[in-house]
């Protein structure tokens, strides 16, 4: 166990498994250098150019890569740089790598991850800043993570490269740098497990990335008011591991699902959406979501503030089911 | 290049499978008996046959929508395709990817596409791995002419070049995207023109002339699998047929040009290179023919009598559960 | 007013928008020939190759076309034949078009639509038959149409001409040979606004595209059971007019939403999710989803059948809340 | 060509005006006054200056995330442009695009991209359109190097071409795309070699001689302007700082190299030849130099005092609103 940033972790179970199986290898722009956050670093002194493919600005040719290369036995890494930047790669995401499996009546394994960073971060702009994932959790055939610190991010980041499925994993930029205890030995989490970050009684905040931080910090504020609050990561978007969701919300009876995505269509939709639906008897209050606001990421810090959803909406929105006033 | 008469015969025969099967297909497309788009190969089968036969058994390819001929070729089985085509459970995809969708993975077929230039990636991520696992194994992409204007053909040529990738890029030139002509759509008269833009090479071929193709493919080939890297085989076609199936009636196509292809049907140009060759006598190319045709009935009629798949089957190979 | 087909429809709304304004013009691939459903039928031979513009097969520049086109002054129409084709072209709708104006801070006005076909469609298998305007409800500065009927499409599509922001316009495959009663003259209906289809006491099932038709059969089969159903299509599904929604569940007390796309992450996930939290108090029973199973779309029309949504699954949903049993 | 003395001082004027805004810019980043990335075009002036030399007030282009120096050279007012890396409410964007998206529509600034290789389809549209419109102005369209490898690059020229749309594109070639030498990424070691891909001119030019830009660039814009559609025009140059901002410390590269290209600084090149040419003395250029300065400095200062935006401009602008 030694303390490290979520950066380091994704950095040591990529460089973990690559040791573990010659079959993983890395190709990304610039992971030569070890990518734009430095998840690859050193990497290249260690494997070189055949197992870290620095690659052309070319998302849809590197993505195919990983297709390609996956469906004749390799177990690829995909870096798409920063989240925004899919939309390139749309079609072999999408229309191959997830659908593969499944067209071609169960021939193909695909076992590839592709990793992006996604949100908000020191004024990146509108075309820096994406959180996309509840595009592919729209995407029967895909897996999606995203875990909120360094020792989950490891975890499930070697879990996911074991895994002999397509999966998005997601580091949420601003968690990047945060740092925990995580063990120095490989190990794997379970996909498709929440985790309970915190017990509580009186709600249940289903929280994703950046915005479990600030679901922890909500709950030891609302602690001091005597309010007990549950949060839950669900790590594992698709699929969404409900079990662990609705017996928290049967428990607490209210709940919030918050993320850093625009609210709209976002992943919370459908967490909402199921806990209305599958705890409905035991809601004594309407299940309230926390998310971006219906427009582009702005440039000025001072927006950008603004349009980050973070402590103070979740309280707004505890305000609005009553629990406090 | 010499081509021993029996490898000739057989390279008439594979034409003429490929010929008879989607002859058959179109109809059975017509008569509502398959179901979705069946988009037929007519007249473009040397390409498949003349690069197919340049290919070891573990060589790989990627196909198109238009993929029956590339997967006949490549060593297909007609009756599990005709299989795949009526949606049967002993389809080569067990009825849920259909013609635009046919693979074989242990045939190293790796699927056509749906997508216009999807192969094209993938088909570099083929050949990467071979690489990476350092066998000799080549991968041949094919992709129309249409195909070319596609972001992801770019991308994955010049990523092939840089990479030295034992890839082929096989484009199959029919002078059509659907109902526009490739005049209207792509900027050069000829699309091998276009390898200079990634320091490849690019080549013209006549793809009407088996032998033709043949021998380009077997240098791009030799080329790929000694390392030397990728290259753009430009072979100029024509699609006898529609875009999808015989005619949809939309697109008024020229009758001379139609009838100046027809005159070079690669069929017809090979079997009188055979009999003038004296490889074949014309009775017995009429048997070959004839025992061809009764390969293709009998597909059909095993095909025909496949079972469905279960219903249960919408829900299995999403995804791969971990071994228990 | 005479019968048309949507088909129809949309090519006389195109048409007589192009007659109306010099500066509407469509771009997209085989438009020369009517396009693949026939919706620029006749179009060609009327304005020529200026105004059709027949592009090659390339779905990023032809998008793009219509972003710089529209910057400086025109209103193009881009078709992209498929919806899963869209894939290719998400940068220049995403991080284009929808964010250019904001991005500018305002300088740019976009007046784009982009048509294009949805839906499953007699054994068009995996990649030919999505249903993915959840992704776009998703992208704030977009705004997403989908109309059940001729005559919306012929109102909605004049309206998304005319409207001076990016519309995605989707026409359900299975609609298209649909007809009805549609004014010969150009009208526009307003965008953002629901229509209730038909009214209802006791349950309001809220359908988008084809499903609209199989929810209207459900209500008349129900109205024989003695059960009033208020069938409401939202026709735009960004932005979503929940009022009119929100209307008829507290009068109903009951909702089920049901589209085609795939249930989870749909835009059904984003309406239940409203309806829940926004008539808490009204609710005599949860929100059902009916939506496509987490499955590529199959290719055998035995499994297509099985995959596709319709009157059977909105009649189990009504089961499913106790309606009938 | 024929340059007046006015003009080549003009032109040295904006060369030395894009340096000295961006070297500005580059410490008001280091400083954190300056938010977000801020990609410089130190080194490049030559290009940006000698190609919108040749355009006329009323032609577009559209720009890069490197993209002050298109800015300025096609007119833009450095004022305006702090203020929006300062976030302001009179930035050219509002606060809201910073860096990456300035954008000044009523100059034919079509606007930065966030986006490697995104402009390239939007300078298609926007030559398009004045087509349709039958005005005839042109469209000049900067990228990278880098980005010549994404499809939008490959997919727009080749129906530029076709339509033989009045855009002109040019590559900046400075030799990396972030922190990867353009020969490991791209397959030709000459980018002027991919308009062979599309039957158009492609022409290599120094980058650092802004006489050689400027011809080049005029030829291309007539050709464009009179209808005989686009040109690919590769400016060879070097990127004097980082990927982004002026020392990441990511990248090592040869002293020697940077040596090399430091000798070979476009505005040392110009100044030298005006001085030479006695267009200017050496106290004249330095006294220009020292206005150019004074002027930044002003429009720093000026820039800081501009009002934040309302926090309430989060909302606006999402949706263009109907008229009342
Ligand atoms: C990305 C994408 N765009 C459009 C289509 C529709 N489409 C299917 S085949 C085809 C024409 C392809 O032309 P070409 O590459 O020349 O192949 P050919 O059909 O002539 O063999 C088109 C446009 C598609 N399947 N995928
Ligand atoms: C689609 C996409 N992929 C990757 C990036 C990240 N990125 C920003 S600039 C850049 C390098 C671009 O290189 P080049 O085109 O040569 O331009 P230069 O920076 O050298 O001027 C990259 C990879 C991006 N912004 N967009
Ligand atoms: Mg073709
Ligand atoms: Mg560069």
């Amino acid at each position: 166990m030694s303390v490290k940033t979520m950066t380091a972790a994704v950095n040591e179970a990529i460089d973990q498994e690559m040791a573990r199986d010659e079959r993983v290898f890395v190709a990304g722009e610039d992971v030569r250098v070890g990518g734009p956050f430095g998840t690859e670093a050193g990497l290249h002194a260690k494997y070189g150019d055949k197992r870290i493919v620095n690659t052309a600005i070319s998302e849809l040719a590197l993505t195919g890569i990983g297709v390609g290369a996956a469906a004749v036995g390799l177990r690829p890494i995909i870096e798409i740089m920063i989240m925004d930047f899919v939309t390139v790669a749309m079609d072999q995401i999408v229309n191959q790598m997830a659908k593969m499996k499944y067209m071609l009546g169960g021939q193909a394994t695909l076992p590839i991850v592709v990793t992006t960073h996604a949100g908000v971060d020191s004024s990146s702009a509108a075309q820096h800043s994406g959180s996309l994932e509840a595009w592919f959790c729209h995407v029967p055939g895909l897996k999606v993570l995203m875990p909120s610190n360094a020792y989950d991010a490891k975890g499930l980041l070697t879990a996911a490269i074991r895994d002999d499925n397509p999966v998005i994993f997601i580091s949420n930029k601003r968690c990047l740098q945060t740092s925990c205890e995580v063990p120095d030995e490989p190990f794997a989490l379970p996909l498709g497990v929440a985790e309970v970050k915190r017990e509580g009684r009186d709600l249940t905040i289903v929280a994703t990335g950046r915005l479990v931080i600030d679901a922890l910090d909500v709950a030891e504020t609302l602690a001091g008011q005597g309010i007990s609050v549950e949060v839950i990561d669900p790590r594992t978007l698709s699929p969404l591991d409900m079990d662990t969701i609705l017996a928290s919300v049967r428990k607490t009876s209210r709940a919030i699902v918050a993320h850093e995505a625009v609210r709209t269509c976002g992943i919370g939709a459908e967490i909402a959406a199921r806990i209305s639906d599958e705890a409905f008897d035991y809601l004594d209050a309407p299940v309230k979501r926390v998310g971006a606001p219906f427009t582009p990421v702005p440039f000025a810090p001072l927006l950008e503030d603004r349009y980050l959803p973070g402590k103070a909406q979740i309280l707004d929105a505890v305000r609005e089911i009553g629990l406090t006033t | 290049m010499e081509i021993t008469n029996e490898h000739m015969v057989r390279m008439l025969t594979q034409m003429l499978r490929i010929r008879e099967f989607d002859e058959r297909a179109a109809r059975l497309m017509e008569q509502a008996r398959v179901k979705g788009s069946v988009h037929l190969y007519c007249g473009e089968e040397a390409i498949g046959v003349g690069v197919c036969e340049s290919l070891r058994a573990d060589d790989y390819i990627t196909s198109t929508h238009r993929g029956h001929g590339h997967l006949i070729a490549k060593g297909g089985d007609p009756k599990r395709m005709y299989a795949e085509l009526f949606a049967k459970a002993s389809g080569y995809n067990g009825g849920k990817g259909g013609s635009m969708h046919l693979a074989a993975l242990d045939l190293g077929i790796i699927g056509a596409n749906g997508i216009v230039a999807a192969g094209a990636p993938i088909a570099l991520g083929v050949a990467f791995a071979s690489q990476y696992q350092d066998n000799d194994r080549v991968t041949v992409c094919f992709f129309g002419d249409g195909a070319t204007n596609e972001g992801a053909f770019h991308e994955a040529v010049n990523m092939a070049a840089i990479l030295k990738a034992p890839v082929i890029f096989v484009c199959e030139n029919n002078g059509y995207g659907e109902w526009s002509p490739t005049a209207t759509q792509t900027s050069v008269a000829d699309i091998a023109d276009r390898a200079a833009a990634y320091g490849i090479p690019g080549v013209v071929i006549d793809g009407m002339d088996l032998a033709a193709v043949y021998e380009a493919a077997g240098e791009a080939v030799a080329r790929a699998r000694s390392g030397g890297g990728p290259s753009l085989l430009e072979c100029k076609t024509y699609r006898f047929y529609d875009h999808v199936g015989r005619d949809f009636g939309v697109l008024q196509r020229d009758p001379e040009e139609i009838a100046y292809w027809r005159a070079r049907d690669p069929i017809l140009l090979w079997r009188n290179r055979l009999e003038e060759l004296g490889v074949l006598s014309s009775t017995d190319a009429d048997a070959l023919h004839a025992s061809v045709v009764g390969e293709m009935e009998a597909a059909i009629a095993w095909a025909d009598a496949q079972p469905d798949p279960h219903p249960d089957a919408l829900f299995t190979d999403v995804y791969t559960e971990p071994a228990a």
